[in-house]
């Protein structure tokens, strides 16, 4: 059966395209709705999938994906927080994922006030380069995607904060749950250790993608919308191209399949 | 808020000049003299709504006088030197592939079945130089107007932007002008930001430094786009209603014509301060999509873009362009603030606003579209049959205008132009160490490495970048991007730039040749066929005899070449007023071209793929390094500047065109700054793999190893092909009539060159990429 | 009334654009500079109470993990 | 020595941050918002003259076309 897949958009994300075009690539039945629309109808629960796609939403002003998140705790609250205690998976791509943790869904599915920060790169730019990434969890979401994969990052503010001072708490936290997706790695799969490219924003432990305890909520910088053919991989011209991000998707059309 | 009455009828040349200045109507004395004849005839007085009306209509950067008007050259009296040279190239060509050239905000050209491609570059240099950020953002949201403004969904941005030296002392800064540092970061950080914001990826440009650009940055914006041929709605009658949409009209960006069309002086961040605008990419990007959806539902009867003139300029051009008139109401159009007195809000330039012309009957659901994205839309006006553009501020009548006289009233512009060779030699030197010259060369601004450039702007939102400015597995520069923007086709677009000032110090003709022919290999470099060109040219002043000979030089090489090559122009655009307290800007073209991949899973990159493959050079190698960066490194310019022999060139060209399509050709990458020797270099780090190669058996008039090494002889081509094919390769290339040569092979961890046996260079890859990239830091 | 709302980064909380900005401050030679914060500044005109400012602050223009914020009425 | 640069652009320049918080604050419900403007600090520390502060903010922390800055030694 071909899930019904929500995929959300306000002012300034642009990601839509390619990413209802990779869903439906994937079997899945797509619908771009945009944001006012959904405060309007309230048929979230209409869905079995949720994903929040990648772009400026409401030009990043503010703080990236502040506004956005505001707008659906404060509007959609309720149905949000429904919809993630079904267990009905959600995912977030790059401003996506700055939108739920500002909504305060990840990482620990509560709508309410963000427990984490994804603040401006480490660089303080904006920066668009392939990144590679390390598996760390066994979330559905993922698909059969495999120990280290590749996809592309494009973002300003992709750096994950943790509370400062009880920061190694939280951490410890996130690793019980096996909470941490996604790691920024070396091509040998060896954790980047903070250091830059292989972790592009000074990311906390190279954090890349989170996901909630029941890791049906997934939150990530790298676009895996981007990594779906292989000719869209910076190597291809050497045969070298990969289709991560397809293997990625394919989890979540799956995982929503059965919700 | 009422118009004012200005004054004309009796002034003296004196006054209409002083007039001119203080209104800043950048209009001349004879097109003011024209302007009061016209309303002599009239008996009455002009209103100040009317008069900036003229301003607008008439600047050079509306109508390009110059380029339209009469020059005298060398005894020749050319006619409109776009009709004679750029124009001409298309109308001789006359391919059945262009859909629309030279009539449209941007040049259009087949793709696949109903798709066209539209293309445009624009120019914002004097807002880039007094606030190069919100200049260069602006810049970027103009050109994707353009687009929009040929009901087009702009799929890619392009940029080639030259600035001062980055180690400029402070000291030598003219008063009021900003550090090329400033500018530099602050440009970049403009275009990333509205391209990031827009969700538009930005896959192709280049980045130029050169003294003459320290009081006048050039800032060149281009945008590419989809467009459905059924859905291009051109036929707008009377009585249709003109729609303006976007965001709110303010003072900003008043004059900003005027502004483009007079020089930089030093007080011009005082004088046209209100020239000055941020922009905001998300309402243009909500703009966009309202846009398309109008389109798709063909609900409009035309469409334009606000930009240089406002509301003044795109509601007469369209009038005008459908042969009828216009009626205005301008207390209709919602403003930022109380207060805008009537011709102010007709020629304001805020940013994020378009002009659509609706039939009555689909104007409520048009509105519903508009409401749906948050835009809002207002109706201002109507289209009338008679030929006269009426505006109204509420009750009164603020102008009255004559359409025929607005655009055949304009006096005919009359100039001189001259040009004499340069008095240049050819230095003669000690050749220093190749090695260590090619590591420097490596080095040069132009040539290092602009990825911390690239990398702050998206170049793969859209998922359909193919071929990334960035190119193999260590990122090497590029020849041409490549996109797939068809879901359901392989086909692909290939989108390449050509340009060269340092030539142009020497003979502007052969900058233009040079250009036309970097732009036109590039896009053959990545597998690009079937190219059409767009010309931008970025001059000092025309009313400088010199500069315009230059103009006219350049653009007969346009003419020559391109028609040569077979590659019409299909848009284009001057900025001709380049000056700054510091003189005039290096007469600077870019020529930007667009080609088709049948599929684009044939693209090439530049990278070398395996080892143990044949490298080829491809094209005669000539002693002509006036303007290389070899001899710049050196510090000197020379005057042996490099040539184009078309007929020679095309042979080459077919011969990459064909040994791409059949799969011969595995990496290919043109040469063209620093020679053979970069060429060779950036495709060894790129794909992580070496080469050795004997210089001596380039095709090449005789000359030093040096020379051979760094010459920047035009149409030539470094290419690897796959190990078993190189019969069929050369078979290939002997039967195109083309010159080249097997050079050696790929391998190793180095590059190694000989000539005559003897090693010449050998460098790790790794040392030669270190200098590539140590040249341009952000 | 006007309130100026000031957002600044935690101390322990690397600030970048601080970060940059002293070093671009050196390159241009000036060797004075120890450090470089940058913050954020809202002003906020309109009849709006302290709590409410600080209502905003917490539900938006703050984010609570990284960043801190100073309320100022000025007018 | 502590410095405090505030940069913002100036009236009649558009201020988008400032747009978007001001119409984010009233979907929160805030109606009291007449107006936001947003603008930029830098909190300098050390040696540095108010000359060089003045110079620093005329060559990289503010535009003077399009901004306006106010020094304030804090410390
Ligand atoms: N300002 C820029 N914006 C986008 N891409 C750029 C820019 N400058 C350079 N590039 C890209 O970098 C690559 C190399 O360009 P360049 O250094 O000019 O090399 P070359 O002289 O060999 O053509 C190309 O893909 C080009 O499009
Ligand atoms: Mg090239």
């Amino acid at each position: 059966m071909s899930p019904r897949i929500l995929v959300l958009r306000g002012p300034g994300t642009n990601c839509d395209a390619e990413t209802v075009h990779a869903l439906r690539e994937l079997g899945a039945e797509p619908e771009l709705v945009h944001v006012r629309r959904l405060v309007r109808t309230r048929a979230l629960e209409a869905f079995e999938g949720l994903v929040i796609p990648g772009g400026f939403s409401y030009g990043d002003r503010i703080r990236s994906g502040a506004v956005l998140a505001r707008m659906l705790s404060h509007a959609l609250g309720r149905e949000l927080q429904r919809f993630v205690d079904e267990g009905k998976p959600v995912l977030g791509i790059c401003n996506g994922f700055q939108v739920l943790v500002e909504t305060g869904v990840l990482p620990f599915g509560q709508v309410g006030e963000p427990a984490l920060a994804l603040m401006k790169n480490a660089s303080a730019r904006f920066e668009a380069r392939w990144v590679h990434l390390l598996r760390c969890s066994d979330s559905e979401l993922l698909g059969e995607l495999p120990e280290v994969s590749e996809m592309p990052v494009a973002n300003a503010e992709g750096r994950v904060v943790l509370p400062p001072g009880r920061a190694q708490e939280v951490l410890d936290e996130l690793l019980q749950n096996s909470q941490v997706a996604l790691r920024y790695c070396t091509p040998s799969g060896e954790p980047a250790e903070g250091r830059y490219p292989a972790n592009p924003s000074g990311s906390f432990w190279d954090i890349a993608g989170l996901t909630t305890p029941n890791g049906r909520v997934l939150g990530m910088m790298p676009h895996p919308e981007r990594a779906f053919s292989a000719y869209l991989h910076p190597c291809w011209t050497s045969g070298r191209g990969t289709e991560h991000g397809r293997v990625l998707l394919q989890g979540f059309v799956r995982c929503a399949g059965r919700a | 808020m009422p118009a004012e009455r200005v004054p004309l009828l009796d002034a003296d040349d004196e006054a209409l000049l002083r007039l001119s200045r203080q209104r800043q109507l950048a209009l001349s004395l004879e097109e003011m003299r024209a302007i009061q004849r016209h309303y002599r005839s009239l008996g009455r007085e002009p209103t100040d709504v009317e008069l900036e009306t003229f301003a607008q209509t008439w600047s050079e950067h509306c109508v390009h006088k110059t380029f339209r008007g009469v020059i005298e050259y060398e005894g020749e009296v050319i006619r409109s030197l776009l009709r004679s040279t750029i124009a001409r190239v298309t109308e001789e060509l006359s391919p059945d592939w262009c859909f629309s050239v030279f009539e449209d905000n941007a040049g259009i050209v087949d793709f696949e079945g109903d798709y066209a491609i539209a293309f445009k570059v624009e120019t914002h240099n004097h807002p880039s130089a007094i606030e190069p950020f919100g200049g260069a953002a602006t810049g970027v949201g103009g050109v994707i107007r353009d687009i929009l403004g040929v009901w087009g969904e702009p799929i890619a941005n392009t940029d080639v932007l030259c600035f001062g030296p980055l180690d400029y002392p402070y000291e030598r800064l003219p008063q009021g002008i900003k550090h090329p540092r400033f500018i530099f970061t602050h440009v970049v950080a403009g275009i990333g930001s509205y391209g990031n914001n827009m969700g538009i990826p930005t896959v192709n440009g280049a980045v130029l430094f050169d003294e003459s650009y320290v009081g006048n940055p050039l800032v060149y914006c281009g945008t590419l786009g989809l467009v459905k041929k059924s859905c291009y709605m051109r036929s707008a009658t009377p009585g249709d209603v003109l729609l303006l949409v976007g965001g709110r009209t303010g003072r900003d960006g008043i004059h900003g014509v005027t502004f483009a069309s007079t020089e930089l002086e030093e007080d011009a961040e005082e004088a046209f301060g209100t020239a000055v605008q941020i922009g905001d990419p998300i309402e243009e990007e909500k703009i966009k999509r309202a846009i398309l959806q109008v389109r798709d539902e063909r609900l409009g009867s035309a469409i334009t873009d606000l930009g240089g003139g406002g509301l003044s300029s795109a509601v007469g051009e369209q009038a005008h362009r459908f042969g009828c008139g216009a009626r205005v109401h301008l207390e209709r159009v919602p403003l930022k603030y109380a207060g805008m007195k009537p011709w102010e809000i007709w020629v304001s330039e805020s940013q994020e606003r378009m002009l659509l012309i609706v039939p009555r009957r689909n104007l409520e659901r048009v509105l519903e579209i508009f409401r749906e994205e948050e835009v809002e839309a207002s109706e201002i006006g109507e289209l009338i049959p008679e030929r006269v553009l009426r505006v109204y501020y509420g009750s009164e009548k603020v102008a009255e205008i004559d359409m025929d006289f607005l655009f055949g009233g304009l006096p005919e512009v009359r100039r001189k132009a001259e040009w004499a060779p340069p008095p240049l030699e050819e230095p003669e030197f000690e050749p220093p160490e190749p090695g260590e010259a090619l590591l420097r060369v490596l080095s040069m601004p132009n040539v290092a490495s602009k990825e911390e450039v690239i990398r702050t702007y998206d170049h793969e939102v859209k998922a359909q970048t193919v071929l990334k400015p960035l190119q193999g597995c260590f990122s090497g520069p590029g020849d041409a991007a490549v996109l797939k923007p068809l879901r359901h086709s392989w086909r692909g677009v290939a989108v390449s730039c050509g340009i060269n000032p340092e030539y142009g110090k020497i003979d502007p003709y052969w900058m233009a040749a040079s250009a036309i022919d970097e732009a036109v290999r590039n896009n053959l470099a990545v597998g690009g066929s079937r190219i059409a060109l767009l010309d931008n040219f970025c001059w000092g002043s025309p009313e400088k005899p010199r500069n315009l000979g230059a103009l006219v030089r350049a653009a007969k090489a346009c003419y020559d070449i391109a028609r040569a090559y077979g590659t019409p122009f299909i848009s284009g655009k001057d900025s001709l007023y380049n000056e700054s307290p510091m003189g005039s800007v290096t007469p600077t073209l870019l020529i930007s071209a667009v080609g088709i991949l049948e599929d684009v899973r044939r693209a090439v990159s530049m990278d070398f793929k395996e080892r143990g493959a044949s490298v080829y050079v491809l094209g005669m190698s000539r002693r002509e390094l006036g303007g290389s960066q070899y001899y710049r490194m050196l510090g000197f310019l020379g005057r042996s500047v490099p040539r184009v022999v078309p007929q020679e060139a095309r042979r080459t060209f077919r011969g990459v065109e064909e040994g791409i399509r059949r799969g011969l050709i595995r990496a290919c990458h043109d040469v063209s700054e620093g020679g053979v020797g970069v060429a060779l270099a950036e495709m060894c780090f790129s794909g992580g793999v070496g080469a050795e190669v004997e210089l001596s058996r380039m095709p090449a008039e005789s000359m030093r190893v040096d020379e051979l090494l760094f010459s920047e002889s035009n149409s030539r081509f470094i290419v690897e092909v796959a190990r078993g094919m190189e019969e069929e390769f050369e078979e290939l290339l002997r039967g195109c009539g083309a010159v080249f040569a097997r050079l050696g092979v790929t391998g190793g961890r180095e590059l190694v060159v000989r000539y005559e046996g003897r090693e010449v260079v050998s460098l790790e890859l790794e040392r030669l990429r270190e200098s590539w990239q140590s040249g341009v830091r952000v | 009334m006007k309130w100026e709302v000031r957002v600044a980064y935690r101390r322990g909380v690397q600030d970048p654009e601080g970060e940059t900005t002293k070093s671009a401050l050196e390159m241009l030679g000036y060797g004075c500079v120890e450090e470089v914060r940058s913050a954020k500044l809202f002003i906020i005109e309109g009849e709006c109470t302290r709590e409410e400012v600080e209502q905003m602050c917490r539900r938006l223009l703050a984010n609570p993990v990284s960043q801190e914020y100073e309320i100022r009425r000025v007018e």
